[in-house]
């Protein structure tokens, strides 16, 4: 048959990899976008990690933010709206040795992929998810997004939405078996690059949501934002984010927060004045699926074929 | 005890009469123990080399109230001298623990004029009178039918034995049933001790009592004794349903990894697969829902691993976009649907072929795929094996179409030799040859080699949209027709390498050509059988490759007058007000008549019930006789 | 200023040629303001009693870099003194922002040998040195191509007037269509006021400022003029594009809940009634995913209101299950499904035909529901309407398919005139007969009243599982097959009250017959007439009924020596490795097929494109050509 | 057209209800099962409330638990495995008078039903939504549910359920917009009639999750619990489940519990020790989509009439 291949074979010279090695064609969002950003911070991490492209997939459902796996030159999973996670936990289960980031967006994550998302938390298999949160469904022309927030004017709402938006934090934070939240702001690229690189480097699934902008539907949502990092709290801590100096400058407010426990994420994340960014939540105790779906990856095709006359012995008269 | 007895089996007591086949039934409420006795019957039978299929009886509701029309459950059994594959028609021979659950069994037309059946009696003396009389008029009625009934004090007999005779009695039954049917009990001894052998000696001891005592109690009381010859020598066996099979064959055939949700008919396949998966290393994976299901074994498939995802019509709907997403993507993947009545949830644990048009043409836009169907249980081990194959070679998801009758027969059949190529894994973690793209595809065939994640140089990003060649996403009028055209001659290519089906019967041609699909083989070809038996000129065509079809089929179906397509889905009647223009004919017609231009006529059943050789003699004689009046 | 457009237009500068039709292209990078001024120009030909079809020209990008040949955005104005059926072949006149665009338009063949350019010169001075060669080497190659290229000084035009002529050139554009068309400048002028009404005096002051210019520019500098004679007395119109009909016809139509999930190209309708629905009191839900969103609408549907759900494609296809349940269930319902390119994601902005057997048997088990086609942007309005009569007359759901080309093409269309009665509410809050079960199957038609909740005594449990006349699961063979039956004779009951389709032609029969549907109907019969101009023997069959289809095909067809079905969906091309038993024909063709066992061929395109009559009249050629040599 | 009436037609006789009017068919679950005890409950409670029954709705999705429309005298709609909340969103979007209840599974409502619930919480519509959970997949014969225990024998994992059991209430309190959530057990009657009476007075989405013995598959998962009355914990207060002498009597462990605090409910639900019942969390205070949806439902036809006209107008040349 066909490309059929029984053994691995592994590439023994040691490689460097530079920016370019995760640099896939030209990025074609709208000028100012910042999906941009987090393009830039995820081959940052890659290259400083020096993940191998062949091993790195990026997976992602349909959207704007969802076109994330053709900018990157590694392997890419380009899916249905709202299907990115049981896509990415159905390549992690049998393969440990690829790293997995997943690019989704308000819509695709919280609206038609709600389902998938509560139980890709609790699966809490090993990858890094994105969460491109830019309150509006970019690649379809402004349509309100479950976390537009009420009285956004898009082209199905043009009176303004009605509903309260969903707060991903705080629902997140109540899925069984959540292990790690964070959330940052597409336009402060060290706080991006350090909460990804938490998230990345967290076993089980790193969760980043991502404030991000869409200049062209919904500009204004994050501008005050943007304008005044006051009315963002940074939440650093020796096991969470730790403080540097540069953070330090650049966040007016900041809090110590211990990640590990779940009830003070959840105030934090509750929190009205201020919009909590840093990592809210880490416990890298959860129990991963990956150990369950990784049985007997290595069995051979003897052991098999044993295994399986067996079974039909169980059958035989 | 009634005399009917003897004048229906036609035979003094101690002589018996020899018949290729025959049907017998237990039926009793749910939770008597109906289904373990009929399957240890059903054992003993196959082990001595007759061809035996077994099928349950099973109630609509989990636990449905006692002596209740709807709470029939039980098992059927036929046994015969030749390799069985169906049912069969109405039953020779029925235990039955109360006389409600029979009318159960006569709306669905399981019995005969002159069917023997054996009636517990206690029901004649019940505390209650009014259970008392409805006892009286069943046997009156029974009786009118032309069934043959003879009483039988069966817990009565049991409680010799045992204080709980509801627990106890099928092993009775069992005795019986080998003193019926010319069987050592040994046999039956042999059954018992296995299926005890966890629940300790005295339970095995107690059991081994009661299949004495009731083969005693037959050879002394039951004037009735029949006898099926074996089969010449039916080689190495394994008795398994269909899904048990499907089961077998996804670990035969290399599959890494099972994703499901579950839903009926077809979740025994995982309860299959949750039992041994493990054991060759696979993982089943119960997702959260049918699109994640599907989901996520197309994710273990894009990642080099061989995935299937397994369902039944409800489930099937729920993959539709994820479907057209491995066509778009050439994502190898084995889908079996385990069909049942529809459409909707429609009757979820009993047999329709209704998805036959929804697998081929259910997803929007044009998405070419395989559909095969297998015909027999052990066709259900081997497609999977073929499905992964032609998953593979041609870069495609394929559709394993089968039914809950295949699902829950239960039958000896050959013993599969698996073979390690089987097994071989698809991944390759070499490195790519960057000149040959991911789509390189081969005009003749549709079919490319596959980059797999961990392959350093075959970098690429699988994509639902409209791509080119090297897989980068593209609106241009060109690059999508070719897509289109490469992705549809995968179809053009296997239907190249299939060969014309056989005829059974008559292959030069003659009046009358049924053409069936799937489970129904068995019951047309013995339907076919018997009419042909009687100098009848008609044959059968069986398909098993639906997507792309066999070819040939025009050219047999030219030699014969009338071509019949035969199944268990809807077609509409031909009575008022329906007419020519407006029949809606079934979803095999319709594939046949657009690829034939055949005038292919639609007989069809749904009503939740395997068809049986009978009703398939019956339609034969049915058109056989309009053709007749057409030509006179 | 090059000679080559005088030579072009035949005609000295000052003296109109007068043409039946003509097509205008204004090409650009997005934000250029492209559309507005071709809606504008549109609005202006229509007001003046001409038949328009504008189409938009839309990138892949949201926003795509500047100068790219993907980047092409614009708009499209057919114009002729006939009702303009469809966008035409290559264009006549173009006017381009920059040359690199223009590429993005060859490539989708939009233009021929003598397509006047009048391209924007301000690259032959750019700054950059590419850009001046990237001009000069598009220059060359557009004239080698035999395209009549006039360069314009656009924004050096502009600058006269505004400092920001990148926003302002759109509407010089306007008014020097205006003077080559030969329309008073006054019109463009009304335009203007209405476009920029809200954005104050000064604003519409600058833009009539430019629209003059436009006009004195041409006028003194372009040497080529047009003339489109009117259309004789259109009477009164509205213009629209198809998904704007499909929202007028929702309000029209008295549909309560419109229940959907954003999809290209299906959104603008919910967009409309986003703006519009409140006004009819209407709710308009955005649900959390195309699942979801059909089954509220079936909530609203089952509570007695008239629901409806819009989607494309991918959405279909989660609709699956839920369109099952309303069959099953019985509940009128109507879906717009807007096709665009597929399988997959395939093809999000652009136009296919290839939803037609997904929607008719895409869901397993028997479904059958009402599938019915508009033809043309009119229709677009009125087949909701009668999806919701024949809904709620047959309690079946009602599948109505458009598609990217309608739902983006702008005409004018007769002014519909709405009548109270389609405004019914179907709710009936009266007491319930009880006699009258909750199916009461009327035998001839399958229909049957519905009780609402809040009628008391009209309590039922709506159920997916096969159910008996009185609404209770029953899991019986009868149940189970009447039911079928049932459901089935809807279908059978409609298409007798179906007249036969037109033929476009000859009625008596001919060589060729050419069978559409949906979209494509002006582009065929264009085609055709253009060849029966010629004398060829060539007609055309339009079909809007799609399930049931129009009775009386066969008879048709049989009167022609060829029948050949079209349309905007896949089928393999006849060339090797495709022959006769392993190709795979169109959705239509399998259809018209099955139904009429005609040897009905197939020709289709899937490039993303609207079909024009130009590749029809090509097809027409080819078919008739392969006739000839067969016969001879 | 068929059946077609444009006015209603309300029935004047003022009408008295007894419990058989609501009572349908013979309930066929299997003896010992927890669902009994909730049809009673609800059936009492329209008698209470005197719900003239064709104004009552039960919705259902798929499962054991969703065949409860067939056994309540009322309408129902017994639709499709995960989908009963959008099909009851769209039954009330637009018929303010009718009272729905959901019946739904966990296998319905927390897997395959999972994003219509996060949404449906966040829609808040008015109606009265009963999660059966018996941790069990009980229709198909006992597979694994979200709501296994670890450890859990199913037939899908016959050696004992992985992951972490979803937990429902956890969940939804961190769900946007969440207005009414409270726990009950089957096998306490009065417990089950007093919170189903609180949920279904609460105007919003009344949510209950009932812990629900399935003898047949699951048995053994609440034989505990219901033996032992000490490992719950009765929260009562007076804007929430009012303590009765009753009550007082029937459980031993009880707390004062504010319901219209979020956070505390949070922290009542994360209660490892003991098993929350009562009423968690009340804030009748959220917006109800209801209010939204029921816009222009008086609109009459004349007016109707009257805006197509002038809409098609606005199109007119
Ligand atoms: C099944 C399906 N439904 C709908 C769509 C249309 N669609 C594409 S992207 C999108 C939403 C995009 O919003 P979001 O997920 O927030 O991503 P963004 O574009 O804002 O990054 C929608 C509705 C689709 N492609 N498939
Ligand atoms: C789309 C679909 N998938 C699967 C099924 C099969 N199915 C029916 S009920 C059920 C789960 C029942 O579990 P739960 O919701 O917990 O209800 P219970 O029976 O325990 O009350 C499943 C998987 C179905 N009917 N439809
Ligand atoms: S529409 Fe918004 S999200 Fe999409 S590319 Fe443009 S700026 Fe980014
Ligand atoms: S299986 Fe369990 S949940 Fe279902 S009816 Fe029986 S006891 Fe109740
Ligand atoms: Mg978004
Ligand atoms: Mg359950």
């Amino acid at each position: 048959m066909f490309g059929l291949k029984t053994d691995w074979e592994l590439d023994p010279p040691p490689r460097y990899f530079t920016l370019e090695d995760y640099e896939g064609g030209v990025a074609r969002w709208c000028p100012g976008c910042g999906d941009f950003g987090v393009l830039t911070a995820v081959q940052r991490i890659c290259r400083e990690q020096q993940l191998p492209p062949e091993k790195v997939v990026a997976v992602s459902g349909i959207g704007c933010s969802s076109r994330f796996p053709h900018y990157m030159k590694t392997y890419g999973f380009h899916g249905l709206h709202g299907r990115p996670l049981p896509v990415a936990c159905g390549i992690k289960s049998r393969r440990p040795d690829l790293d997995i980031w997943v690019a989704t967006g308000d819509g695709d994550c919280c609206s038609i992929g709600a389902g998938h998302w509560i139980h890709a938390i609790r699966y809490n298999m090993d990858m890094t998810v994105m969460l491109f949160d830019n309150a509006v469904y970019g690649l379809t022309k402004n349509q309100t997004s479950p976390t537009s927030p009420v009285g956004f004017k898009s082209n199905t709402h043009p009176r303004g939405a009605w509903l309260p938006p969903l707060d991903p934090l705080q629902a997140m934070l109540g899925f069984t078996n959540v292990s790690f939240v964070g959330q940052a702001v597409d336009w402060n690229p060290i706080l991006l690059h350090a909460i990804l690189r938490q998230a990345h480097a967290h076993k089980g699934l790193g969760f980043v949501r991502i404030l991000q902008r869409c200049p062209t539907y919904s500009g204004h949502v994050f501008q005050d934002l943007q304008k005044s990092p006051d009315q963002l709290l940074l939440l650093t801590h020796d096991d969470g984010l730790p403080m540097t100096p540069e953070l330090d400058r650049l966040f007016p407010n900041k809090e110590q927060h211990d990640p590990s426990d779940l009830g003070k994420a959840r105030i934090a994340a509750a929190n009205h004045e201020r919009i909590p960014v840093g990592v809210l939540f880490r416990d890298p105790s959860r129990p991963i699926y990956d150990d369950f779906t990784n049985y007997g990856l290595g069995t051979s095709v003897e052991d098999k074929l044993d295994s399986i006359n067996a079974e039909l012995d169980r059958f035989a008269i | 005890m009634s005399t009917h007895v003897a004048e229906a089996a036609g035979t003094g007591s101690g002589s018996r009469t020899t018949v290729p086949q025959h049907i017998i039934e237990i039926v009793s409420d749910s939770g008597e123990g109906a289904q373990k006795a009929g399957q240890a019957f059903g054992a003993v039978c196959a082990k001595s080399g007759r061809g035996v299929w077994t099928v349950e009886i099973i109630p609509a509701e989990i636990k449905p109230p006692a002596r209740s029309q709807a709470g029939a459950s039980g098992i059927r059994i036929r046994v015969g001298s030749r390799t069985v594959t169906n049912m069969g028609d109405e039953a020779d021979l029925v235990v039955a623990f109360n006389e409600q659950v029979l009318y159960g069994r006569i709306t669905q037309h399981a019995f005969r004029k002159g069917t023997n059946i054996l009636l517990e009696n206690r029901w004649a003396t019940d505390d209650s009178p009014e259970i008392r009389e409805l006892y009286a008029n069943a046997l009156q009625e029974f009786r009118e039918k032309g069934f043959v009934v003879h009483e039988l004090p069966l817990e009565q007999e049991c409680l010799k034995h045992t204080s709980n005779p509801r627990v106890g009695k099928n092993m009775f039954v069992l005795g019986m049933l080998c003193s019926i049917y010319g069987f050592e009990v040994e046999r039956a001894l042999e059954e018992a001790a296995f299926l005890f052998r966890k629940k300790g000696e005295k339970v095995v001891a107690l059991n081994h009592e009661l299949i004495r005592a009731g083969y005693a109690y037959a050879s002394d009381h039951i004037p009735i004794q029949f006898f099926v010859p074996a089969r010449p020598n039916p080689g190495k066996s394994i008795v398994v349903n269909g899904n048990q099979a499907v089961g077998l064959g996804i670990m035969a055939a290399g599959i890494d990894v099972v994703a499901m949700y579950p839903i009926t008919p077809a979740t025994s396949v995982s309860h299959y697969l949750g039992e041994a998966f493990h054991r060759v290393g696979g993982l089943l994976h119960q997702a959260e829902d049918e699109i994640a299901a599907i989901g996520f074994a197309i994710g273990a498939s894009y990642a080099g691993k061989t995935a299937c995802t397994v369902t039944s019509g409800p489930g099937l709907a729920l993959k539709t976009e994820f479907l057209g997403l491995a066509v778009m993507g050439e994502l190898p993947l084995v889908i079996v649907d385990v069909q049942r009545g529809g459409p909707s949830t429609g009757l979820p644990t009993k047999v329709e072929q209704g998805d036959l048009l929804a697998s081929i043409w259910g997803q929007p836009g044009d998405s070419p795929k395989v559909v095969i169907a297998p015909a027999t249980i052990e066709e259900c081990f081997h497609f999977v094996i073929t499905a992964r194959k032609l998953a593979e070679a041609f870069r495609t998801p394929v559709i394993v179409l089968t039914d809950a009758n295949l699902a829950t027969g239960v039958q000896p059949i050959p013993r599969p030799n698996p073979q390690e190529e089987w097994l071989a894994p698809p991944i390759d973690q070499a490195p790519w040859d960057k000149k040959v793209l991911a789509y390189d595809w081969d005009v003749e065939s549709g079919a490319s080699p596959r980059p797999i994640p961990g392959q350093p140089g075959g970098e690429y990003v699988l994509t639902g949209l409209s791509h080119t060649k090297d897989a980068h996403v593209a609106y241009d009028p060109d690059s999508n027709r070719v897509g289109m055209e490469m992705r549809s001659r995968k179809l053009a290519a296997l239907q190249k390498a299939l060969k014309p089906p056989k005829v059974f019967g008559d292959e030069s041609g003659g009046d009358l050509l049924l053409v069936g699909w799937g489970s129904t083989q068995g019951a047309i070809e013995e339907g076919v059988e018997r009419a042909r038996g009687e100098g009848q000129s008609v044959s059968a065509v069986h398909l098993r490759f639906m997507s792309p079809l066999e070819p040939g089929l025009e050219e047999i179906f030219r030699r014969f007058k009338k071509v019949v397509a035969i199944g268990i889905h809807y077609s509409d009647p031909e009575d008022s007000p329906i007419d020519k223009p407006n029949r809606r004919r079934s979803q095999l017609a319709i594939l046949l008549r657009d690829q034939t231009l055949v005038d292919v006529d639609s007989w069809t059943r749904v009503e939740g019930q395997p068809l049986s050789p009978g009703t398939i003699y019956d339609a034969i004689q049915d058109h056989l006789g309009r053709l007749a009046r057409k030509e006179s």
